[in-house]
């Protein structure tokens, strides 16, 4: 049971580090592998203002958020936009640079070392229930995770916001004439993705680490969660994370010896017998 | 007449919907043969299922005799069956000469040649030339296909079809978004072509199709509602009720 | 007037050409991983090295000393490494080849250093083998069974009989497996599980569960450092193995300066052999750690720090010795059996194998002064590499 | 047959030896008397050309995008390398061996990998490459893992020429099979097989509609540009008697992607200057400013996509096209 849990636990972590791609390539179809440039800055900021600045944790980390969504807006105005009608080929090479760049300013700023994140005494050890036995940090990013995802479900599906960028990725001229600012829409857009990329990244820290080489690290676990989830799509991305998660801690715990494997074996699998992903709009550029 | 091109209780279904509906149609040889229908009557379906594009739920497609259902797109090509595109299909960064040659080529079996460069295949290259002349292209000829007019574009869609040599020729509405004086000499062009190839058009310009057909299959929702030729559809009157419900509806 | 000036010219040009061989700089080619995943390797030796020079001069044995630095990242690509070498021979004309931040770096070079016939100072590159490679090869810091061995024999004399090995599922990691379980067993204990992890880990848990579920007495870990050491550590503090009576003992690098800040206090109380602390208590290493902490006040001087310093000491007093040869066999013949007091305490280089013979510490993590400190609480004197015999 | 009034020199044109050709091919026996003190890199430069040469024919000419390149690279270094640790270390056998395994490998993915979209394909031939990167991690004992395969030797080439410090022989010999191999893409690419290609790039929808079996050149493709690669990583290992889990990696691929990129795909110069450009660039840069060369590069990538797309190659074409129009 508690293997089971573990597993949800890591697939809700992977999930909370790809959600903010899911937005910006499923929803914006913008390969942005600069991803995980964003969540750096979001791990940073919060282990500053935790270390240095001694905030508490649960206001730093959408502090952290809040860093990276603004970060990715000036970014959005400079940069991205003039990427959106690009192929994806030019948006993976462009975002590529942008991981270069960030690395090498993480590095110069921060140095090479792992950074040390304290949390608060209350997420911290485990409860024993019955046959289960529950990490408090786990439970807490499970909560996060669940309310992350019902919440942006609900801001795509029912709120004006959802609709206008619906409308403005589909068909952005027609989404103009409709009277939809489509720039501000994308910029929305944008810095939802950075920001929800910052809270993962804050959130993470505590399980992955963090150091300059954050974005590479992990850039293949972004991709395969938004891959096998097939872009644009909330519950999708929920649901292959918490597979993969399931697959990947039961697999270590039950064969070791196939160890890293299995991640990458289902994620083939996965995308041969379904190329559009498991929940994929078949309408990809 | 014999039938060239035959279909058999053709059914495709997407999802829940209907797309095509026990569709049995023949086309004779040497027919000059439309097929009408408004909008959403499954007219390309029917196309894509003859070529292969698509897979039919149930049916049969029979080309010279010879049931092609299950051969793949590239096959049936290499047995006479060729289509033109609704909306242009191209090669952009090609130029005209060698879209056209490479059409060629593919027909004539080049096209795992590797080693000897595309220059050398003189017979192809000069195919494509004459081609490119019937259809007054040849002041493009070295040009990209990007940098033309959508009139000529046009032009090239129906080369790269005619260098496969059709015996059928599917043209899917050949001069949707051309000016009239243009879509003129494209279908005289058309028009021009020798009885052995068989043409199935689809288009939706009424004036254009009752000149040029001369038998007409009506398609409705997915399913065949009449065949005729030009004369008795022209009097139809469930014709013109589908037209004109059409009418309103837009 | 031609002539004589020809003459003048050709004078000049010779006591030029002696006074540059009197002066002539010894270049010592340091082949780093700069950037990438061990960049911190490269950045440690790089500031050991210079330590050394900054506190006892750039002379010895009447030649100055030049540094050339490569960045060989990733460090892990051989080829890299190889080509640099080659240039570092050919073009920049080094008589020394030293640094090898990585295993297959230092294999990759040894036949560049054979064939050119240079001296290859190691100064990380920890696999047991890599002496063997050529025969111009010395290694001033440590082998992986060196520092392996010595916490599987005070486990073993310390009452902990059933272990459960995790290491990271690469070369070092096996090699690590292997000599654990090796002295172990050979001092009595039960290896009852062992794991290896993919280097690219994110999640310890199911293994921790697996460790917990197994009940040993003490799970011995060997991770590279970084993230995957530091995950592994609250993992095993999250989950409660202390307190179901599990102990924690790795080698040292789990917990080596420059990462045991990001473990916090998750990290107190794990048991591990090393050959260098921080917290080292000796007048030499006083000396080092205050040196240190004045020129990169932002960084801890840790074990590749100290590798880089001795290497850099081995260097100067083999010059000094042979007045400025660097003849490699010279080189080679001078520096074998030499004996000197380091930082990490005293260290010598074993004239048959050319590889180090040190003290490796076993110490636990404590709070010192604020600061997390391995504390050396035992020790096994002049312990020659395990691997070689 | 042809009427009189079409020209068709344009179209020989195309697959002539153009002059500025034979002049690029001069460089490199150039570089040899020029730049003595960097063989080294010059024989590593011209790997690299072979392998962003191998990706170029499956990117640039048939429009598969592939971040898994590196999985026949070492597929071939441990040909290579296999080979020379038990006895058969002729170079030229190394060569056939490792084309033989990469290609055989790569045409039984390549049915895994031509399926779906471009992300799919991307994430696709990243996962095989991965595997393989895993499962030559794990079996230690045969690969030698991180710290590479022990005890490859290498024997002269043609019994005659031993591999030596200076990279004298390594270096002709990387050349000189760059070159050769160079001439087999070139006639492909200009070939009416190599037109099928760009067809099926520009227009893959369209191509079967002239009869083109898409899938069946595809395979092809995929399964020469495997061989390429394989021989690629089999003259790495040869000329370095190194061979570990590295040549495996991830960033081997990803880095011969953003050169073809620099250099500008579906130009074979276009890989080859890209390789010269970024490896000169890289030893450089990382000499001047070893912790920090990266960001510079990363600005460089930011700047070509947003100013100079086609790459070098396409900076060169619209300077000489400047010229042109202000010469006459």
């Amino acid at each position: 049971m508690t293997i089971v849990f573990d597993g949800v636990a890591a697939g809700m972590l992977l999930f909370l580090i790809s959600i903010g791609l899911s937005v910006t390539l499923g929803l914006m179809n913008f390969v942005n592998l600069a991803h995980g440039a964003f969540a750096m800055l979001g791990g940073y900021v919060c282990v500053l203002l935790l270390g240095q600045a001694g905030w508490p944790f649960l206001l730093a980390v959408p502090t952290a958020a809040a860093a990276a969504a603004l970060a990715g807006v000036v970014l959005e105005r400079t940069l991205y936009r003039r990427l959106y009608a690009a192929s994806h080929l030019d948006q993976v090479l462009f975002s590529i640079g942008i991981v270069f760049m960030s690395i090498s300013a993480a590095h110069y700023f921060f140095g090479a070392r792992q950074q040390p994140i304290m949390l608060p005494d209350f997420l911290l050890g485990q409860f024993v229930l019955p046959g289960i036995d529950v990490g408090i940090y786990r439970l807490f990013l499970i909560v996060i995770g669940l309310g992350l995802a019902y919440g942006l479900h609900w801001m795509v599906r029912r709120t004006r916001f959802g609709a206008q960028l619906r409308a403005a990725v589909d068909n952005p001229r027609a989404a103009r004439g409709l009277g939809i600012d489509v720039d501000r829409v994308f910029t929305l857009a944008f810095a939802l993705g950075s920001g929800l990329a910052g809270l993962g990244g804050a959130l993470g820290v505590e399980m992955l680490g963090l150091d300059p080489g954050f974005p590479v690290k992990y850039m293949v676990y972004f991709l395969i969660v938004v891959a096998v989830g097939g872009s644009g799509n909330i519950h999708g991305s929920l649901i292959a994370s918490l597979m993969l998660g399931l697959f990947d801690v039961c697999g270590k715990y039950y064969l070791p010896q196939v160890g890293a494997f299995i991640i990458y074996a289902v994620m083939v699998v996965m995308l041969i017998f379904k190329p559009q992903g498991l929940f994929g709009r078949s309408a990809a550029k | 007449m014999t039938a060239v091109l035959e279909t058999r209780g053709l059914v495709k279904q997407f999802g829940g919907f209907i797309a095509t509906s026990d569709v049995s149609l023949s086309v004779a040889a040497g027919a000059r043969h439309a097929l009408i229908g408004p909008n959403g009557a499954g007219k390309t379906t029917l196309i894509n299922l003859l070529t292969g594009f698509l897979e039919p739920n149930a049916g049969a497609v029979i080309l010279k005799g010879e049931d092609v259902t299950h051969l793949a797109q590239h096959q049936r090509v290499k047995r006479g069956l060729v289509r033109t595109f609704q909306i242009n299909r191209l090669f952009a960064d090609m130029t005209v000469l060698e879209s056209v040659t490479l059409s060629v080529c593919e027909r004539l079996g080049y096209g795992w040649n590797w080693w000897r460069p595309l220059a050398a295949h003189g017979a192809a290259v000069d195919e494509a030339a004459e081609l490119l002349g019937t259809l007054r292209l040849l002041d493009v000829a070295h040009e990209k296909t990007r940098n033309l007019a959508y009139g000529r574009q046009r032009m090239i869609e129906i080369a790269l079809a005619l260098a496969a040599k059709p015996q059928v020729l599917l043209l899917d509405e050949p001069a949707a978004g051309v000016p009239t004086g243009e879509s003129r000499e494209l279908f005289d062009t058309i028009a021009r072509l020798p009885r052995e190839v068989t043409i199935l058009l689809i288009e939706h310009d009424m004036e254009l199709v009752f000149r040029f057909a001369e038998r007409i299959t009506v398609l409705v929702g997915g399913a065949l509602l009449t065949e005729d030729v030009p004369e008795v559809i022209a009097k139809d009157k469930r014709v013109k009720e589908v037209y004109l419900g059409e009418a309103l509806h837009d | 007037m031609k002539l004589r000036n020809g003459i003048g010219i050709a004078a000049t040009l010779f006591t030029f050409a002696c006074g540059a061989l009197a002066a002539d700089p010894v270049k010592i080619g340091l082949i780093l991983p700069m950037t990438g995943p061990f960049a911190a390797y490269g950045k440690q030796i790089d500031h050991g090295v210079r330590l050394y020079l900054a506190k006892h001069g750039d002379t010895f044995g009447g030649r100055k000393i030049e540094l050339v630095v490569k960045d060989d990242a990733p460090g892990t690509a051989g080829d890299v490494s190889k080509r640099l070498a080659q240039e570092l021979v050919v073009k920049d004309k080094v008589d020394i080849l030293a640094g090898f931040g990585l295993t297959p770096s230092a294999f990759a070079v040894a036949p560049v250093a054979t064939e050119a016939k240079k001296p290859m100072v190691v100064m990380n590159a920890a696999t047991s083998a890599v002496t063997t490679k050529s025969n111009y090869i010395v290694r001033v810091s440590m082998t992986l069974p060196q520092i392996t061995a010595p916490v599987a024999t005070w486990a073993a004399k310390n009452g902990i009989k059933k272990v459960f090995t995790v290491v990271a599922d690469y070369g070092p990691g096996h090699d690590a497996e292997g000599q654990f379980k090796k002295t172990f067993v050979a001092g009595g204990g039960e290896i009852v599980g062992e794991v290896r992890v993919p280097v690219k880990n994110a999640d310890f848990a199911p293994y921790l569960q697996k460790v917990k579920d197994t009940r040993p007495d003490a799970v011995f870990v060997f991770l590279p450092a970084g993230e995957l050491g530091v995950s592994f550590v609250k993992g095993f503090r999250e989950r409660g193995l202390e307190q179901a009576g599990i102990k924690l003992i790795a080698t040292g690098d789990l917990t080596e300066e420059e990462s045991v800040d990001a473990h916090g206090d998750a990290a107190v109380g794990v048991i591990n052999s090393f050959h260098y602390a921080e917290a080292h208590a000796s007048p030499e290493n006083k000396a080092f750690t205050e040196a240190y902490a004045k020129a990169y006040p932002s960084d801890r001087p840790n074990f590749m720090a100290v590798a880089g310093y001795d290497g850099m000491h081995l260097i100067a007093e083999v010059l000094a010795k042979t007045g400025g040869s660097v003849d490699a066999d010279k080189f080679v013949d001078t520096a074998k059996g030499m004996k000197w007091m380091s930082p990490r305490g005293p260290i010598s280089i074993d004239p048959a194998t050319r590889d180090i013979v040190q003290t490796v510490y076993v110490r636990k993590v404590q709070r010192v002064g604020g600061k997390l400190q391995n504390v050396e609480f035992d020790h096994i004197d002049e312990f020659k590499d395990p691997g070689k015999q | 047959m042809t009427p009189a009034a079409l020209d068709l020199s344009p179209l020989r044109r195309a697959a002539a030896w153009h002059p500025a050709e034979f002049a690029f091919w001069l460089l490199p026996p150039a570089a040899y008397f020029l730049f003595p003190d960097y063989l080294a890199l010059l024989s590593q430069i011209a790997i690299t050309a072979l392998f962003v040469l191998s990706l170029d024919l499956i990117l640039g000419y048939a429009g598969i995008v592939s971040l898994g390149q590196a999985a026949f690279f070492g597929l071939g270094a441990y040909a290579a390398g296999m080979l020379g640790k038990y006895g058969w270390g002729d170079p030229l056998l190394g060569l056939a061996a490792a084309a033989g395994v990469a290609g055989l490998i790569g045409f039984v993915t390549s049915f895994l990998v031509l399926r779906g979209a471009d992300l799919t394909r991307l994430m696709v031939t990243l996962g095989v490459s991965m595997m393989l990167f895993e499962a030559a991690n794990k079996m230690t004992d045969i690969t030698g893992g991180v710290d590479g395969l022990q005890g490859i030797e290498m024997k002269p080439i043609f019994g005659a020429f031993s591999f030596d410090l200076y990279g004298k022989t390594a270096y002709w010999y990387t050349v000189i099979v760059l070159f050769l191999l160079f001439l087999l893409a070139r006639r492909l690419v200009n070939s009416p097989f190599g037109l099928s290609l760009r067809g099926i790039k520009q227009n893959v929808l369209r191509m079967p509609a002239i009869g083109a079996p898409v899938h069946g050149r595809l395979v092809t493709i995929y399964t020469l540009a495997a061989a390429y690669a394989g021989i690629a990583g089999a003259l790495l290992t040869q000329t370095t008697q190194f061979a570990s889990v590295d040549v495996l990696a991830f960033n081997r691929s990803a880095e011969i992607l953003l050169i073809l990129v620099l250099g500008g795909s579906g130009s074979l110069y276009g890989a080859l200057i890209g390789t010269v450009f970024f490896m000169v660039a890289h030893h450089f840069l990382s000499d001047i400013n070893p912790q920090y060369w990266q960001f510079w590069l990363g600005a460089t990538l930011v700047l070509i996509v947003l100013f100079a797309r086609d790459g070098i190659m396409g900076l060169g074409r619209a300077a000489v096209a400047r010229l042109g129009r202000k010469a006459p």
